[in-house]
């Protein structure tokens, strides 16, 4: 149990918050009964640690327990640290026959090829996603647990999921994972987000859109209160239809929950007072980043509050649209998506 | 006494007044009477000779309709003689209603439903989906009507390769043909997974292994019952567009049991019937627990 | 787009209807909530983020006593909203009919040139300038109470009042030191 | 907005006109209960509410020379929090070893009664050191700006170990409203401006100790809107002469969960845009005669351009996102010069144009205090 393991095992267990410790470790299922019942839970996180590592001497852990272990940690809890979403483009006809043993070997086999030292680790999560583990190590070092890289893929859909990756690592996976899923192009989907299952529903469309019907039935606006009869709205059928607008851009009731949203702009001043801006020549160049703990939520809000005028402008919904939280626009329309 | 008496002839003789003056005033009053009498007169008349066109047109409209439906659409324009402006419209009507009707009793039969949007400059396709008499989840897709059709907002999951199925059954002309395959493909998709849901719900005895997303693969666990062997049954869905799989593999411990006759009707059985239901007969005739 | 009218109706029995006006849509209904509570006279409160009021409700819409606009201090746009609503009012209102309520006054973000402006304009319109607190439930319900005594006045329900002399006390003064330019 | 309740008396009010005195007076108490006095009305005439229209564009003179670079190094690169204090009575500059002194007992002795309990660290010796900014200031009236340093080391740590500073502060008045100054009482020294930074429990104990000594009162000072969208512009001004590298500006939108709105333009296209304002806004000028406005060499700016700044900038944001950012509270501003924060945190990054901005901070401390 070299010390590699041992710092790997400190690591881990400060990262884990302590409620979640206990069910991690249970599901790990390593421990010994009574190793189990013999951690106290309520103690100081670094006395957990230290008894941690005594049951690893004990049960003679080696690196791939520990990494196992993490596994489980980062599949129960993935929205920690950023997640970029990658577009897998032009399917080869095969593609959509791939199998997960078959996926397994092949994203192996490439990745070898291409890195010799590299320890990889996949799993079948029971969101029907398949779970990647990168230990990245160069030509002569052995691969490095302490900073891991996580792939998530659903089988037959044209996205992946990312965790941090450098910039040399990153070819080297695309390269693995296009061949392996069978595609023949890979391009960054300019997505991202701290929680992986606000970006998968995101482009997955798993949240619930609004949409014309034959037979409208009000939506139900949120602070929808039980109207004294006294008290009546002047205005109420312009405010439900900025409500379905907003509805519509942004999604309705429960929504993914992404924090930010950039964009690059690189456009033409049109002022209506002076005109020399208006003929300068050069367009402005300026950076409009959107932030808040559930953007779309926020959107939805200014827009069905009036702060944001309705229709909504194709640049906010085609975050949702277009499944992007990244946009350069320049004046001839969208920049180089 | 004085009071009533007085009063009495105060009143009489304002009464006397308000009637000469009422008199005075008549002959102008009557003449606006008059006058508005005359314009409501008019004004319903105008009315009268509406109704009476609307009726008409309905009435076309309607033998039209009869017409068209009995030959079918084309050769009824030719029948119509009279070139006139109004009978091109009375037709155009007519195809109108004949379409709404039409695509009234496709949404009931669980095809899809299209509702204008935007003023017009867009449409959103709702597409309904359904597995054994349940309905399912319903898609919605929303198409500009822009100088080229473009496919604008919608619900539809991304392993559903809906631009591609727009290129291969170019959706600008045949736009028929376009949600034809897409309402085919999400049906298809809808009654794979109502199948994997049942098979879950109905057959604890049976493990699912794998699954994906379009549910285009199923790798089942079944045992033997007497000699507690494992089985792994793999159903391969390649054709999107259909329910039952395209290939069935087994794969076991004891090479023959994949050979035996048994099992060789089990696949053909597995292809044809929905696995759900195959797997009922299968427990029902012993050869898995 | 229909102009609104003090006297173009006849006023229900004992009943007092006032109309509030905020762009933000957000204080009106805590406060129509707060005015509906009261029992000696049938209040009715008509919510609007803008004037003028759409035509359609103009039949069911009662006879309106006091119009209150919402100014939110904070926001800008708020204060520009309220002055472009207050050109859809009919010249009867601004005899004790109109009163402009400010919240957040006390915020720090609110430079002191934009509470002058509407100290200004309440001047100018001879209608009161109330400040109310709207983030705690008891400061929400005194302005309702304070806005229910100006509109029962403006309702005609108080003996011995009319709106206009009471608008004549409670009116916005500005202060004389306001005016004066900057110190250089 | 001409002055117009005297003459629009309606007729009623006329009739009530003879008992006026008593009526007026009546008015103005019924006229407070009902909340119109807000706490403008009650600040005496002389440092009533003012509209500053016009400002002295900054310019890059030596601070250097006035200042030694040491002191200002103490200044720049710091985020302080911003307070505003009432005149120091009796404060002499030549005492300022004994209050050295006297605020390092003071501090000494509260840690002890354990007044600051919840402190991390054991800290308990400590050095205080008061020392003058030579130079920092503007005009004569202002007097001399003042540096506050509190050192201190671990209990234990041996005595090898150097003193670190824990606290700084600083007190300042950049060119304050002269008949201001001069009609302060002989022995009151105002030094409106209070920047501290360091432990939030040394500051309040700081704030006390002056309290107490010198009989004055602090208070919370925030930059509001509009002092935001003068450094704005102040900062943008000086890009002709120093690189401010990004124009930031940060807004917060009023919804549920709220949005904010951070909008960083490139600075040449920024200063650009800035510029044509400024000749626009001058032509206009040119044209309908002009009001005999400072001698319009570039060196000052006047409300007006600024208000046309940030317009033109919320337009070319609302063109793109249909989106009027004046419906939010401007949060955050900042630059290579420095940044300002609406709640009172200024950092200065560059010293050759802090002196505009002091002035700026100088002039809202001094419309904040109550007296």
């Amino acid at each position: 149990m070299d010390d590699s393991t041992k710092r790997l095992l400190q690591q881990l267990v400060r990262r884990i918050p302590t409620q979640m410790l206990k069910t991690t470790l249970e599901k790990w299922g390593r421990l010994t009964t009574e190793q189990q019942k013999s951690l106290d839970f309520t103690q100081p996180k670094w006395v957990l640690t230290e008894n941690l590592l005594a049951f690893c001497e004990e049960n003679g852990w080696t690196t791939k327990h520990i990494t196992e272990l993490e596994m489980i940690y980062v599949t129960d809890s993935p929205n920690q640290g950023m997640w970029y979403a990658f577009q897998l483009l032009d399917p080869e006809d095969d593609a959509p026959s791939v199998e997960l043993t078959q996926f397994k070997e092949q994203f192996k086999i490439h990745l070898t090829e291409l890195i010799r030292h590299v320890s990889i680790k996949i799993k079948k999560h029971t969101d029907e996603a398949v779970w990647i583990r990168i230990a990245w190590g160069d030509s002569f070092s052995r691969p490095n647990h302490l900073k891991p890289t996580y792939v998530v893929h659903h089988l037959q859909t044209p996205y992946v999921f990312m965790s941090s990756v450098t910039r040399k690592q990153k070819p080297l996976l695309s390269q693995a994972l296009v061949l392996a899923t069978r595609y023949t192009a890979i391009k960054d989907a300019h997505l991202s987000g701290r929680k992986l299952t606000a970006i998968r529903d995101v482009v997955m469309k798993q949240y619930q859109q609004v949409f014309p019907t034959k037979y409208p039935s009000p939506l139900l606006e949120q602070n929808q209160t039980a109207s004294n009869p006294l008290i009546k709205r002047e205005q109420a059928e312009s405010s439900e239809n900025r409500h379905q607008m907003a509805c519509e851009a942004f999604g309705y009731g429960m929504v993914p929950q992404l924090q930010t949203a950039v964009y690059k702009l690189e456009t033409k001043f049109r002022g209506i007072t002076n005109k020399t801006m208006t003929e300068r020549g050069e367009p402005i160049r300026c950076v409009v980043k959107f932030t808040s703990t559930n953007l779309l939520e926020s959107f939805r809000n200014c827009a069905s509050s009036g702060i944001a005028s309705t229709p909504v402008t194709p640049l906010l919904s085609s975050i949702t649209q277009k499944g992007r939280n990244f946009f350069v626009i320049t004046d001839n329309g969208r920049g180089p998506s | 006494m004085e009071g009533e008496a007085t009063k009495g002839v105060l009143s009489v003789l304002s009464r006397l007044e308000m009637q000469a003056r009422s008199r005075k005033a008549k002959p102008p009053q009557q003449q606006n009477s008059v006058k508005e009498l005359k314009s409501t007169i008019d004004a319903l008349i105008t009315q009268r000779d509406q109704l009476k066109a609307q009726i008409e047109t309905q009435m076309c409209v309607q033998k039209l309709r009869a017409a068209m439906d009995k030959q079918g659409a084309h050769e009824a324009d030719e029948e119509m003689d009279d070139g006139s402006e109004n009978s091109k419209l009375l037709r155009l009507m007519a195809r109108h209603a004949q379409l709404k009707d039409l695509l009234h009793a496709h949404h009931l039969i669980g095809g899809y439903d299209i509702v204008k949007t935007c003023q017009g400059k867009g449409v959103c396709v709702s597409l309904a989906t359904g597995y054994e008499g349940v309905y399912l989840d319903t898609y919605n897709l929303e198409i500009d009507l822009k100088e080229t059709l473009r496919i604008g907002r919608h619900n539809i999951p991304p392993f559903i390769p809906v631009n591609s199925l727009a290129e291969q059954s170019n959706m600008q002309t045949d736009i028929r043909a376009f949600l034809g395959a897409l309402s085919q493909h999400l049906n298809a998709f809808a009654g794979r997974k109502q199948q994997v849901k049942l098979v879950k719900e109905l057959h604890k005895s049976v493990e699912v292994l794998e699954t994906n997303a379009l549910c285009s693969i199923l790798v089942l666990l079944l045992t033997v019952p007497r000699e507690k062997i494992a089985v792994l049954c793999t159903l391969d869905y390649a054709d999107h567009t259909r329910c039952l799989p395209t290939r069935v593999c087994i794969e076991c411990e004891d090479k023959e049991l994949p050979g035996s006759p048994h099992w060789k009707n089990n696949i053909t059985l597995l292809k044809e019937t929905p696995v759900h239901k195959a797997l009922i007969t299968m427990k029902k005739m012993g050869y898995i627990v | 787009m229909s102009l609104l009218k003090p006297f173009s109706k006849l006023p229900g029995l004992n009943a007092a209807n006032i109309l509030l006006v905020e762009n933000e849509e957000q204080l009106q209904q805590r406060l129509a909530d707060a005015l509906v509570e009261e029992t000696a006279v049938t209040v009715n409160v008509r919510l609007a983020k803008t004037l003028p009021l759409p035509l359609k409700n103009e039949k069911s819409r009662p006879r309106i006593d006091l119009v209150v606009f919402i100014i939110n201090l904070t926001s800008e746009l708020s204060l520009q909203s309220a002055e472009a609503s207050l050109k859809y009012l009919d010249p009867g209102y601004f005899l004790g009919k109109v009163c402009l309520l400010v919240t957040n006054a006390r915020n720090a973000s609110v430079p002191p040139a934009r509470l002058d402006t509407v100290r200004k304009l309440a001047a100018s319109l001879h209608c009161p300038l109330l400040c109310a607190e709207d983030q705690t439930p008891d400061g929400v319900t005194n302005a309702a109470e304070r806005l229910l005594t100006i509109l029962k006045v403006a309702a005609g329900l108080v003996p011995m009042t009319t709106a206009l002399y009471l608008s004549n006390l409670t009116r916005c003064t500005v202060p004389s030191d306001i005016d004066q330019q900057g110190f250089d | 907005m001409e002055r117009r309740n005297s003459m629009a008396r309606t007729p009623l009010s006329s009739v009530v006109a003879p008992r006026r005195s008593r009526s007026k007076s009546y008015r103005r108490s019924y006229h407070s209960c009902l909340g119109a006095a807000s706490y403008l009305s009650l600040t005496s005439g002389l440092t009533a509410r003012r509209l500053t229209t016009s400002r002295r564009a900054p310019k890059s003179h030596s601070i250097t020379e006035k200042v030694s670079p040491e002191q200002l190094a103490l200044l720049v690169k710091k985020e302080w929090q911003l307070s505003y204090v009432t005149p120091l009575h009796q404060f002499r500059h030549k005492q300022l070893k004994s209050y050295s002194r006297q605020l390092q007992a003071f501090i000494v002795a509260e840690r002890q009664q354990g007044l600051a309990v919840g402190m991390e660290g054991a800290d308990s010796s400590f050095r205080v050191s008061f020392s003058v900014l030579q130079g920092m200031v503007e005009t004569d009236d202002d007097a001399e700006s003042v540096f506050v340093q509190i050192h201190s080391k671990p209990v234990f740590a041996g005595q090898e170990k150097p003193m670190r500073s824990v606290w700084s502060g600083w007190l300042a008045c950049i060119s304050g409203s002269p008949d201001y100054l001069r009609s302060l009482p002989e022995d009151f020294v105002c030094l409106p401006l209070f920047c501290s930074s360091g432990a939030e429990w040394l500051t309040s104990l700081v704030k006390s100790w002056f309290q107490r000594m010198f009989d004055c009162c602090f208070g919370p000072l925030e930059i509001n809107t509009t002092n935001l969208e003068w450094l704005v512009a102040l900062w943008t001004n000086c890009h002709s002469e120093f690189n401010i590298q990004h124009l930031k500006l940060m807004w917060t939108l009023p919804v549920v969960p709220p949005l904010e709105v951070t909008y960083t333009l490139h600075p040449q296209d920024a200063w650009e845009l800035w510029r044509s304002i400024r000749e626009d806004v001058q032509d206009e000028e040119k044209t309908e005669g002009g009001r005999d406005t400072m001698a319009k060499d570039g060196g000052s700016i006047c409300i007006e351009e600024v208000m046309r700044f940030m317009q033109a900038l919320k337009c070319h944001f609302y063109r793109h996102f249909r989106v009027d950012l004046s419906t939010g509270r401007l949060d955050q501003v900042s630059t290579a010069l420095g940044s300002a924060k609406h709640n009172g945190k200024i950092k200065i990054s560059n010293s050759s144009y802090m002196i505009t901005t002091l002035m700026l901070l100088t002039e809202c401390a001094l419309l904040k205090m109550p007296i």
